[in-house]
């Protein structure tokens, strides 16, 4: 038997983790990576939940499931974006792509 | 349906010969026998494809070590073993390590929830039987592409991505054919789809053809995802020299040969389970013209059929058939072109199965009067 | 707290997952740290099964390990650069300001304390007391509930959901198909520019503007 | 005076098929004017080939006016026998029939057509004139460039006239008021490359516009008063007493005030002598029986509302004009409305017939005879003897139309209008000279002439009044004026007529008017001489006895209208029969014996001078009008330039304060209003530069950003859980 809590330090642990890479990380496919690491997260965490409280309550379920299939969403639209912007602009690591910005302020 | 221990699998085997021997020792024991037995027929699959394809194509070969040629497999599995292990310079090391290890591992995990008898012969019991192997199944195409990737070799990398959608492309047909039966029977534990079928027919028989349909489409799915012949196009020898796994040798090379047996073992034993009927020797269905005709001859019938060592036989020979259909096909037909062979896949397996799953949710049955006139 | 037997497996697979994530973060090259994260993926559907969900486990390795991680590597692989072309010092833990430290480490500490704090009252005993006898072995009651759950109480989302996919589906398919000649796109684009400040400056009144 | 008659209980009825009839009356000129100036649209646009020819034209204006004239003498015989009955004190009803203007929620806007012995009357003598003039205008337009655009408007004119005799309320009265100010802008302009006649429109339409704007002022009181426009209802709530007299003494200023500008009283004459220069059919309907009598007859609509017959005395204390007369009796008698008619009517009556005098154009003297002749009207009716007005406006329709043609006749064959080219047509012209002749002894209220029983009536009728103040003087006036008309028409004809030829023989041949014109000419004429038989005989039987029928013109009238005027008798008609002999001699003694010598002498040249500078009216409106505007413009202009430009601007505002708040300004500007946008530019300037780190177009670096926020938010709740902070509760 596995205390909710220890599921659920997993889960910050993993989120902080995701969090950290997408503040810290350049690269746009590296960047969608955390952003998964995140979700999982929470997945863990739902799940835990989940099964903690009893054979009747599948909200928890539910909810990872939506996560999922969002996130086979999210990763299908970006890889198609990163490529367009490959393609494009030659180009993945956000930092380098300035259009959002001023190109000399950039660090 | 029989009652079984679902944390005891192997009380049928174990009970008569040690009454008092603890669980947890006999489930161990059981479970690595059974093991060991699903890795043992990976030898004698390759024996038999490797017979087939000789006498097809008049090769010699396969005859001539041992009796019947029958120790040309150890012999080749013993060369592979102590062959030097050889890494590609600028190779990823955990890549490389890796996709061996994940295929390998998946491919053995995928043997867990199958059912060797219904008296509770089954490594590990779950609910969700068809779904487990499927997910394990799952792993293979990105561990595919991890190691044509991380062999640093073009073709290598070019067969990891075929191998990668292909195995995408034809999961989805395989999946939607099997829709079907798991609607019908309502459960996704292959056991239960066994003991459906024992008691209404074999599904390959059923729907008006439909199920023949959806078993054909079954059948070839599989035959994809093992990527065999005629749909061995990510290692493709002419262009590829041998894909994805052109880098390893040795062990590794054995690892992957030995899981190509196994996938392909794994995806005749889930036909059979769908359509065929798993471990029941005879298709006679229990609600049949001859059940109800005959009651005698059908409690003959069901003592022979519930036996478990029956059934485990009756399995493995229909296994072997099913695989040596297989070898039949690889040294008869020809391959298919890559974007062929994805069209097929995606614009007309796809959709027959989308059509077929339609049939099976309208239940069109030949159930007239109450009893299934089929093959009874 | 009692000892049991399934910490252990629990304990193995959160020290493999938590090594994953560093090892995908740090990694060298695009392509490890998407591989770190499959094995990752299918350490966290194990997780699920430890968290008596075998369902979640299965689409986790259906969709997450199959699919997405699919996806992922092929994005690594398309988009990866030439080694020269890699500005080495953008890689991993360089350039990591202050800040972000401190936030990651703000942020797990809030976390952290907010659940604890949240969970220690009397309800999460009672439920971890009345779930302490059940064993990890079937859940198909579990698994029917779900599936009623799911046509019945989340139809729409589950509808919507499949929308969202088919839209995200075909929206990479035709994007990922458009084809963009960046050289001549470029040169156009420079072509316009320079005719079109060429214009303004042959405009009357533009050459004597006074700077105010 | 001033026997009454029962107030009709009923005070009005319907019948439709009368209304029908009228409204045929009304819409055939209408539509033949309305289809006359499409034609000429269409000839402008395809060019003179397609020139639509003369004699249809002609023939189809005249013939829409003959048929309008048929049916309303249709309408007429249908109306007095059904509704009118003379016998004993009479008993009238009056039709009515009246649709809403447009869907709206006010109902005192609505077309209305109203049918009662005044309009009727009027009616018929309208259109019986303007059928002749129609007829006589198809010859006398010959060759005119564009004769369509003259019927059409022509007959568009005609049919405004017609619809505000028969309108049966005061909103109606007035779209008719505005048409006919429009269509007689167009036929005064007809000629309008001259600049003259353009000039003359204009002034015309401008002159007209001053009493447009009373009216307006009329109708406004009258709807705060009453909330209705309708004659009939007016008059019904004054019966009732639901209102008084006194409410209505400022609408009735103000009609009297359209009628000003519209009948070319006192001050506002000066457009009818200019609107000669439209052709002389224009001429003769302006003057006989549309234009200028729109004023009068309304002025004969709405006497109820000034002139009540209950009482010769109208209590006039409680009206607002009342402030006016700072509680003097004789003051508010004399600022009553209707003495305020009859002053200016006297007025305008004697200077008419003095302008007559000096006029040399042959149109000029029958305008200013016009003029004089309308002032006799308005004269009678301010005195209280509607029915002696109305009588001579039907007279001096009659003959005025005739004198117009037949002024007309002679300009057509001399080319000239001045008289000085004329003289001893008699010959050349003789059917136009007798007619001429009639006409001239009917204008000059000779003996037995129906001007001279009509004008009879009207002095009669100041003689007897009692609510004009000083009606003796104004009487007398009012003889000398008769005297004066038969001066200047003897004039008139002598010189036209008579004496020597003066006209260039050269290119100039009189000769016998055309067929046509005569019989218009004839025709007119044939009517002032049966109009004279009849109200001799008329005037004749009530001296000796009562007869009610109509042949008793002048008493059906009264009986018909309500008021009855005096009786006749011969000694009142000595003095104006006195003052035409006069009046006629002298002219014959100046004229005919060639005694011109006088005229030259300093005096007659004196008053000669003022009397052919129309008493400088015109001036004196161009220096009311102009001469105050330019006084005040002036003032104000030096009041600008001396007192606020040098005075205030340059010494108070520029040195004082403009100089002493620019050093303030100054001040202010660089310290205050300066420092504090430097101060705040450059606040913004730092919180921007810092803020720019934000800015960076780095993704991880906005969800840096965000994620500190989840941070800080997280911590708050971190807190309140472990009781350090307290903020949710």
């Amino acid at each position: 038997m596995i205390p909710l809590s220890y599921f659920l330090g997993l889960s910050v642990l993993m989120f902080s983790a995701g969090l950290f890479g997408v503040l810290t990380q350049r690269n746009a496919v590296r960047i969608l990576v955390s952003v998964e690491i995140m979700l999982n997260a929470a997945n863990v965490a739902m799940a835990s939940f989940n099964g903690v409280f009893g054979l009747e309550h599948v909200e928890g379920w539910s909810f990872v499931i939506i996560i999922i299939a969002v996130a086979a969403a999210e990763a299908a639209i970006g890889m198609a974006i990163f490529l367009s912007v490959f393609r494009n602009h030659n180009e993945i690591i956000v930092s380098d792509l300035f259009s959002l910005g001023e190109t000399e302020e950039a660090y | 349906m029989t009652n079984f221990d679902p944390n005891f699998p192997f009380e049928f085997l174990f009970t008569p010969l040690w009454p008092d021997a603890p669980k947890w020792l006999l489930v161990v024991i059981g479970t690595l026998l059974l093991a060991t037995y699903s890795l043992v027929n990976q030898l004698f699959a390759p024996y038999i494809e490797r017979k087939t394809m000789g006498r097809q194509q008049k090769r010699r070969g396969p005859s001539y070590v041992g009796p019947f040629g029958i120790l040309q497999i150890p012999a080749d599995t013993l060369k592979l073993l102590i062959k030097a292990d050889s890494r590609p310079a600028g190779a990823d090391r955990t890549g490389f390590f890796v996709s061996v290890f994940g295929v390998t591992a998946s491919a053995i995990m995928a043997f867990a929830p199958m059912p060797w008898g219904s008296n509770g012969l089954t490594p590990g019991h779950l609910s969700i039987g068809f779904l487990y192997v499927f997910a394990v199944f799952s792993i293979f195409p990105p561990m595919m592409l991890i190691g044509g990737w991380s062999s640093n070799s073009k073709y290598s990398l070019i067969g990891g991505f075929r191998s990668a959608g292909q195995l995408i492309a034809y999961e989805i047909p395989m999946l939607t054919s099997v829709l079907g039966v798991i609607a019908t029977v309502g459960s996704f534990d292959l056991n239960v789809i066994v003991i459906y079928q024992m008691e209404h027919g074999w599904f390959l028989f059923r729907y008006w053809g439909a199920g023949l349909l959806a078993g054909l489409i079954f059948f070839l799915s599989g035959i994809a995802e093992t990527e065999r012949v005629p749909f061995d196009i990510p290692e493709d020898e002419a262009t590829l020299v041998m894909g994805p796994r052109t880098e390893f040798a040795s062990w590794r090379m054995a690892a992957l040969m030995m899981v190509e047996y196994l996938h392909m073992w794994a995806n005749a034993l889930l036909f059979l389970y769908f359509f065929m009927g798993g471990y029941d020797f005879i298709f006679i269905p229990q609600d049949g013209y001859i059940y109800s005709t005959y009651p005698e001859l059908g409690t003959a019938l069901t003592a022979i059929r519930m036996n478990g060592w029956v059934q485990f036989l009756t399995l493995s020979i229909k296994a072997y058939m099913i695989v040596f259909i297989a070898a039949w096909m690889r040294s008869a037909l020809a391959r298919f072109r890559i974007d062929q062979f994805l069209v097929f896949g995606w614009k007309y397996l796809l959709p027959t199965s989308l059509g077929l799953l339609m049939i099976f949710l309208i239940g069109v049955d030949i159930n007239i009067f109450g009893i299934n006139w089929w093959w009874s | 707290m009692e000892f049991s037997l399934t910490l252990i497996p629990f304990t193995l697979l959160a020290v493999f997952i938590l090594a994953a994530i560093y090892k995908s973060l740090t990694a060298e090259k695009t392509m490890q740290s998407v591989y770190w994260l499959i094995f990752m993926l299918v350490a966290v559907g194990f997780i699920f099964l430890l968290a008596n969900s075998e369902i979640l486990f299965a689409y986790q390795l259906m969709v997450y390990s199959g699919g997405i991680a699919v996806l992922m590597l092929f994005a690594g692989l398309l988009t990866e650069q030439d080694e020269l072309f890699i500005d080495s010092s953008i890689v991993g833990f360089i350039k990591t300001s202050k800040t972000q430290v401190l936030i990651f480490i703000f942020f797990a500490i809030d976390v952290l304390a907010l659940l604890l704090s949240s969970i220690n009252g009397s309800a999460y005993e009672e439920t971890v007391l009345a779930n302490s006898e059940y064993t990890y072995t079937d859940s198909a009651h579990q698994i029917k509930l779900f599936a009623s759950y799911l046509w019945n109480g989340f139809a729409e989302v589950i509808i919507l959901l499949g929308f969202l996919l088919l839209t995200a589906i075909l929206g990479s398919v035709k994007l990922a198909i458009r084809e963009t000649d960046l050289e001549e796109l470029s040169d156009e684009y420079l072509a316009r520019i320079a005719t079109t400040s060429e214009d303004i400056s042959s405009l009357p009144g533009m050459e004597d503007e006074v700077e105010v | 005076m001033a026997e009454t008659t029962e107030v009709a209980t009923e005070y009005f009825t319907t019948n439709p098929e009368l209304i029908i009839w009228a409204v045929i009356v009304i819409a055939i000129p209408f539509i033949t004017g309305v289809i006359l100036m499409a034609m000429r649209v269409f000839e402008i646009k395809k060019g003179d080939d397609y020139k639509i020819s003369e004699s249809f034209t002609g023939l189809f204006g005249s013939t829409g006016l003959a048929l309008s004239w048929i049916a309303s003498i249709i309408l007429a015989f249908k109306y007095f026998g059904e509704y009118v009955s003379l016998e004993g004190h009479g008993h009238i009803e009056k039709v009515v029939g009246d649709t809403a203007f447009l869907p709206m929620k006010s109902s005192a806007f609505k077309w209305g057509l109203l049918l009662d012995p005044l309009s009727m009357i009027f009616l018929v003598a309208l259109t019986t004139i303007a059928t002749a003039i129609h007829f006589y205008a198809s010859n006398y337009m010959h060759g005119d460039s564009a004769y369509t655009r003259f019927f059409g408007t022509l007959n568009f004119f005609t049919g405004s006239m017609l619809l505000f005799v028969l309108s049966s309320n005061m909103f109606t009265s007035f779209i008719a008021w505005e048409l006919l100010g429009f269509s007689s802008y167009l036929l005064i302009g007809y000629f309008w490359p001259k600049r003259s006649a353009s000039h003359a429109g204009r002034k015309a339409f401008m002159y007209n516009k001053i009493g447009d704007v009373s009216f307006i002022f009329a109708m406004g009181f009258t709807y705060a008063r009453a909330h209705t426009f309708d004659y009939l209802t007016l008059q019904y709530m004054l019966q009732t007493h639901e209102l008084t007299m006194a409410d209505f003494a400022l609408p009735g200023l103000f009609l009297f005030g359209a009628a000003v500008g519209k009948s070319a009283q006192v001050p506002l004459l000066g457009w009818l002598p200019e609107a000669m220069e439209g052709p002389t059919p224009v001429s003769a309907l302006l003057h006989s029986s549309t234009m200028v009598k729109a004023g009068l007859y309304l002025i004969a609509r709405s006497f109820f509302t000034f002139y009540y017959t209950e009482g010769t005395h109208v209590d006039w204390t409680a009206s607002e004009i009342s402030f006016l007369t700072n509680g003097s009796e004789t003051m508010l008698a004399f600022m009553s409305t209707p003495n305020i008619i009859a002053w200016f009517g006297t007025l305008t009556a004697l200077a008419g017939g003095l302008m007559a005098l000096t006029a040399t154009d042959i149109k000029k003297v029958l305008a200013f005879s016009t003029i004089s002749q309308l002032g006799y009207i308005a004269l009678a009716i301010g005195a209280g003897g509607v029915t002696a007005g109305f009588y001579h406006i039907i007279s001096h329709a009659t003959f005025k139309s005739l004198l117009f043609l037949g002024a007309g006749a002679v300009i057509h064959s001399v080319h000239s209008q001045e008289m000085s080219d004329m003289g001893g047509l008699r010959k050349q012209m003789p059917w136009t000279f007798r007619m001429m002749l009639v006409g001239t002894l009917g204008l000059m209220g000779v003996p037995l002439m129906n001007g001279f029983w009509s004008k009879d009536a009207v002095l009669l009728a100041m003689k007897e009044s009692e609510v004009v103040v000083g009606n003796m003087f104004l009487y007398w006036v009012a003889v000398f004026t008769a005297g004066v008309t038969a001066f200047y028409s003897t004039k008139m004809l002598y010189l036209t007529f008579y004496g020597k030829a003066r006209y260039d023989d050269s290119h100039v041949k009189p000769g016998p008017t055309s067929p046509r014109m005569k019989g218009a000419l004839i025709f007119l004429g044939s009517l002032v001489i049966i109009e004279s038989i009849w109200f001799t005989i008329g005037t004749l039987k009530n001296l000796f006895g009562e007869d009610h029928s109509l042949l008793n013109f002048e008493y059906a009238l009264g009986t018909m209208l309500g008021v009855h005027g005096g009786e006749f008798a011969f000694v009142d008609a000595l003095p104006s029969t006195t003052a035409v002999l006069l009046g006629f001699g002298f002219a014959y003694f100046i004229y005919a014996k060639d005694n011109k010598a006088i005229l030259n002498s300093g005096f007659v040249q004196f008053f000669a001078n003022i009397f052919e500078n129309r008493f400088y009216l015109d001036k004196l409106i161009y220096y009311i009008s102009n001469g105050p505007t330019m006084v005040i413009g002036s003032a104000f202009k030096t009041f600008d330039k001396k007192v606020i430009d040098e005075l205030i601007i340059d010494n108070i505002v520029t040195d004082k304060i403009g100089f002493g708040s620019a050093r303030t300004s100054d001040w202010m500007d660089v310290n205050v209003v300066d420092g504090t946008v430097k101060s705040i530019a450059n606040s913004v300037s730092t919180v921007g530069g810092r803020l720019r780190l934000f800015q960076t177009g780095l993704v991880s670096n906005y969800a840096k950003y965000m994620m500190l926020g989840v941070v800080v938010i997280l911590s708050f709740f971190v807190l309140e859980n472990y009781n350090v902070i307290n903020f949710l509760n």
